[in-house]
């Protein structure tokens, strides 16, 4: 039987992802270092980031809400991607009912379920969830 | 609705770099075999449901890769993005609704041929997740943090399942040996995305398994002892960010729709086969479908499950094909005492997502 | 939890935001793949990379030659045995001059415009490939024209399909 | 054995070149809100809900799952399908085959793609086998120059009478709110003077991209006839696919084996001899002008060739004797993930009573058919009595 040929291939694509009104309010929010969630106006649910329907009733959202620039850290993931040790958080905002994924930047075994931590807002003023660098503990 | 039998298995031998076959070759393995087991000919098959994902395939509409050895030239073909057991569900109704008579459910993916961070990091929100760079190894150990946290479950516990699996690797012929373990070695073993270690995670495979269902007359015709697909049931929860991981209410509703068609009460069944990509959720999964932890590797996953390797998307039907060899008895070194009911899961998505239940019995 | 009061935390209720300005998040997919191309296209492509043969497989129900080759003959279901040479030389059966680009997803590029495509039924085979045409004016290409196949030079041919670069007419075509 | 299953609300968005002002989930959505609005339902009596998308053309995986919040679907059975063009039908197709199981009562199918957020036509060249076409593919637009090149060949079709489908298509366009492409001023002229895309294929010829969505709840019978007074009713669905290589099909448009195949299955089913005469409308995916020709054929809408004849003779025109895309069809609207539903959502439209301004009088039978993958095909008969 022949070798077997293997074929090393790429699929290289370029996509555009439009954020519609509470995406952009929310990432418009990152690049003026606020954070802006959406409170549905059937369950109340406040929702962080901001986004158009409710994640626990389907309603479309209401208002977009500021809160206040911090939170606390439910849980954490520390791993190697492509070569990039991160630890990952699940950081639920002060006052919204959901939580969000960030980079959280602190020594892994010092961190604790509950802590409070802030953003560290990236240099770049960019309509984007990497305007946050990373959260970190206060 | 009509009563619908699985008459024919057939699994690819699954193992990591697949690499002396294309899809379709590794397919056809399946395939082959489920027909011959069924007794039939592809010429006999009047419909088939497969199931694929094109990110891990590699290609957009991937099914058409497929076509000619699944026999849909001039048949109908559908194709279910997810976990097997969602071809087999749609398989079902293609049938159970007097539309089809004998129906051909596949599912194939090779996890080897494609960068797995960059797949599952295209399943990430891509205004406010996927720019982070995290991988679904990342949402398994948020969620196994609060898994364990809880109380729930711990480490230990999960780090059995894997031994079991590991243990049961060596009596499944249609998967690769796996060294065996034990509890501490799991536990030690480097980190894959904290909490979890490397073995937490399913092995990557390249596999492919198939089945022939068909309606009770065809069955009867084919078989002394059809196994019959008595109930099917799924359902989606919500995305895995807006999801807390102890919540299950899709898979209880997966399990209670099964369960409802099939008229089994409350008794537990003899066999439980469950998908679950990291062993912390095997816990959680197995003990909410109803199956004890300390039974892994005998009525719970005497395949071996998930962990003793089989590869995404072929899980649920790899748990399917187990629970028909256990109820014809035709399970070998593996073979349970009298199993008549058996419940086979699968789950797809980041954060298990999506659950499929499929409750099969034996007898008239 | 109440929902029923006012969240802790909350600041001012901000404006709605601008609608007139749309906000496009870029993502640039580039997902690698290692395909194993299997029994039948290794084999096929080691004889086109070695030899600069093209083969094809016969459905021993039909006794259809089918290029590419494959396992089994999606018309009878049945196991294809043998082994066939086809071309180099074959008739187109269908043809267009492409002259809208797009980007080629194998490479990221736009591929050059304008260029013949065409459905080729090589020599001896039952079945049409996609592929190239050198020519690229439409009034010079045409159903049932010979053409045969261009290859890269040995040290160039690496075992896909993109071996042959293209087709080129039998008989050159006459000059305006 | 199996129960019958009818098409109650049908939803789509305005179908445009690029949707700068919504998300992918918030353009989903919208058909949603507007297929459950126009029926007065809530999402609560919905029991399940089938996707129809091309992961690759926007680059997410598992959309369905992001958006499962967004089109009210978390917490209930979620089905994602992905098979080309055909996918739309395919969805209505499930739908219908899970209701009629009586596993579900109620099922919400939705198609929908986003073109302008990625490559379409550089993404459809990954449905090339990387050992095979992908090296060599030239996107649909190649494949259909072609395809039609081979029709051309075959029938003696010519450029005025494809010209004529793409008049056909833009004029009943302005007929339909939804529909993306809309020129009431179109000519025949216009259209073969446009530019050369893949000969014999002008810009005119062609189908558009389009941003879009389409939402259709199929109901059981005791549901259906709560939910609308004229339930459009599932009479007869066929699959039939190709084999796996684009080559191996002789003329592929000419005389499109899988069409042949489907149709006549549904034809049998619903039993249809004559459908010329028999069918009212019919919505057929019809991704090129010479295609929708080539489709007549086929579709035994006429006899092999004539396609050209039958839109000269004006017989699938709205006021001919079967007409055919009164919604302004493909060529007028594509978004791919949607296309095919869209035809079975029109079908069912004209069915209701419920086509507005493009509405077909009296229409008891329609067909729908979906075109996509290697040249596969799904068709479904709809009737306004239960079968």
């Amino acid at each position: 039987m022949t070798e077997p040929t293997i074929l090393h291939q790429k699929i290289n694509l370029p996509y555009r992802y439009t954020a519609g009104d509470f995406h952009k309010a929310f990432l418009y929010g990152l690049a003026n270092r606020r954070i802006v969630g959406s409170r549905c106006p059937a369950c109340l649910t406040v929702a962080v980031p901001a986004r158009p329907f409710c994640p626990e009733c389907s309603a479309h959202s209401g208002e977009t809400m500021d809160m206040k620039p911090k939170g606390t850290l439910e849980t954490w993931s520390t791993a190697t991607i492509q070569g990039v040790t991160r630890t990952y958080g699940l950081i639920r905002i002060r006052g919204a009912d959901t939580v969000m994924l960030h980079i959280v930047d602190a020594e892994p075994s010092t961190l604790q379920v509950g802590m409070e931590l802030v953003p560290r807002w990236s240099p770049e003023p960019v309509p984007e969830i990497t305007a946050i660098a990373a959260f970190i503990p206060t | 609705m009509g009563r619908v039998a699985i008459v024919g298995v057939g699994q690819s031998v699954h193992a990591r770099d697949r690499n002396d076959v294309a899809y379709a070759e590794l397919l056809l393995e399946a395939i082959d075999e489920a027909l011959a087991d069924a007794g039939i000919g592809l010429a006999d098959v009047d419909n088939a449901v497969t199931a694929s994902l094109d990110f891990y395939d590699g290609r957009t509409i991937a099914n058409m890769a497929v076509a000619d050895v699944v026999g849909s030239y001039l048949k109908p073909e559908s194709r279910i993005c997810s976990d097997g057991i969602g071809a087999l569900l749609y398989g079902w109704a293609r049938i159970a609704d007097g539309a089809h008579q004998v129906g051909l459910v596949t599912a194939h993916c090779k996890e080897s041929e494609g960068n797995l961070a960059t797949i599952e990091g295209a399943a990430f929100d891509p205004f406010v997740q996927r720019r982070l760079g995290a991988d679904a190894d990342v949402v398994a150990g948020l969620g196994a943090r609060q898994i364990y946290a809880s109380g729930a479950f711990s480490p230990t516990d999960a780090a059995a399942l894997v031994v079991a699996a590991r243990a049961a690797s060596a009596v499944n012929s249609k998967v690769t040996t796996l060294e065996p373990m034990t509890i501490a070695e799991v536990l030690d073993a480097p980190r894959l995305a904290t909490p979890l270690g490397v073995f937490d995670r399913a092995p990557n495979r390249d596999g492919s398994c198939a089945m022939i269902l068909a309606t009770e007359e065809v069955a009867r015709d084919l078989s002394d002892s059809p196994v019959w697909i008595a109930g099917v049931g799924t359902a989606t929860g919500k995305y895995w960010a807006d999801r807390h991981p102890a919540d299950l209410s899709a898979l209880d509703r997966a399990r209670d729709s099964a369960v409802a068609m099939t008229g089994w009460g409350t008794d537990v069944p003899d066999l439980f086969e469950v998908s679950a990509q990291y062993a912390h959720q095997l816990c959680q999964f197995a003990t909410r479908l109803g199956a004890q932890l300390t039974e892994a590797g005998r009525t719970l996953n005497p395949s071996g499950g998930w962990h003793a390797g089989n590869p995404v998307t072929v899980s649920g039907l790899s748990r399917v094909t187990e629970c028909v060899h256990q109820l014809r008895g035709h399970a070998g070194p593996r073979q349970l005492h009298d199993a008549q009911r058996a419940l086979a899961h699968g789950v797809a998505g980041l954060g298990a997502q999506s659950h499929f239940v499929a409750a099969l019995e034996v007898g008239d | 939890m109440d929902r029923g009061c006012h969240p802790e935390g909350v600041g001012a209720v901000s404006p709605t935001p601008p609608i007139d300005s749309s906000l496009r998040l870029e993502y640039v997919a580039d997902f690698e793949y290692s395909y194993a191309a299997g029994e039948f296209a290794s084999r096929f492509m080691n004889a086109l990379r070695t030899q600069a043969r093209i083969q094809g497989t016969r459905c021993e129900a039909c006794s259809k030659v089918l290029v590419p080759p494959r396992p089994v003959c999606g018309l009878c279901l049945e196991r294809t045995a043998e082994w066939v040479d086809v071309g180099p030389g074959g008739v187109i059966t269908g043809y267009t001059v492409v002259e809208v680009p797009f980007i080629d997803p194998m490479t990221g590029i736009k591929r050059p415009i304008p260029y013949g495509f065409a459905f080729v039924r090589l020599d001896g085979a039952d079945t049409n490939i996609y592929h190239f045409l050198e020519e690229s004016r439409h009034d010079k290409i045409s159903i049932g024209m010979r053409i045969t196949a261009v290859f890269k030079p040995a040290p160039e041919r690496d075992g896909t399909l993109a071996d042959i670069i293209h087709f080129r007419a039998e008989e050159p075509a006459a000059d305006d | 054995m199996g129960r019958n299953a009818a098409i109650v609300a049908v939803g789509q968005t305005d179908h445009v070149s690029r949707r700068l002002d919504v998300s992918i989930p918030e353009m989903v959505r919208e058909a949603v809100d507007r297929c459950l609005g126009s029926k007065d339902l809530n999402p609560g009596q919905i029991d399940a809900v089938v996707v129809g998308n091309m992961e690759l053309f926007e680059g997410i995986n598992f959309p369905e799952l992001w958006m499962a919040s967004a089109i009210g679907a978390a917490g209930k059975p979620l089905f994602k399908l992905n098979n080309g063009g055909t996918v739309g039908a395919s969805v209505a197709v499930a739908a219908a085959h899970l209701v009629a199981s009586g596993l579900y009562d109620v099922v919400l199918g939705i198609g929908y793609e986003k073109q302008s957020e990625g490559e379409t036509q550089s993404a459809i060249t990954t449905v090339g086998d990387p050992a095979w076409e992908r090296s060599v593919m030239a996107g649909a637009i190649g494949n259909f120059g072609v395809m039609a090149s081979t029709y051309v060949a075959e029938s003696g079709v010519t450029a005025e009478q494809a010209a004529k489908v793409a008049v056909k298509a833009r004029r009943y366009a302005c007929l339909n709110p939804h529909a993306h492409v809309q020129r009431p001023d179109i000519t025949v002229e216009e259209v073969l003077a446009s530019r050369m895309l893949a000969a014999p294929l002008r810009l005119l010829d062609m189908c558009p991209s389009s941003d879009g969505a389409c939402a259709v709840v199929t109901a059981a019978p005791d549901r259906a006839r709560e939910m609308t007074p004229r339930p459009a009713w599932v009479a007869a669905t066929e699959t039939a696919h190709d084999t796996q290589f684009m080559g191996d099909s002789p003329k592929r448009l000419a005389r499109m084996r899988s069409l042949v195949a489907a149709s006549d299955s549904v034809y049998s089913k619903a039993g249809i001899v004559d459908p010329r005469a028999e069918l009212d409308v019919a919505e057929v995916y019809e991704p090129a002008t010479y295609a929708e020709l080539a489709m007549y054929e086929s579709l035994r809408f006429c006899d092999w060739g004539e396609g050209g004849s039958l839109i000269d003779e004006g017989v699938t025109l709205m006021e001919g004797e079967l007409p055919v895309n009164p919604s302004g069809g493909v060529l007028s609207t594509n978004p791919v993930g949607a296309t095919a539903l869209i035809r079975v959502a029109e079908a069912a439209l004209q069915v209701m009573g419920e086509a507005g301004e493009h509405q077909i009088p009296g229409v008891e039978t329609a067909l729908a058919t979906g075109y996509g993958g290697n040249a596969w095909t799904e068709a479904v008969i709809l009737k306004g009595s239960a079968p």
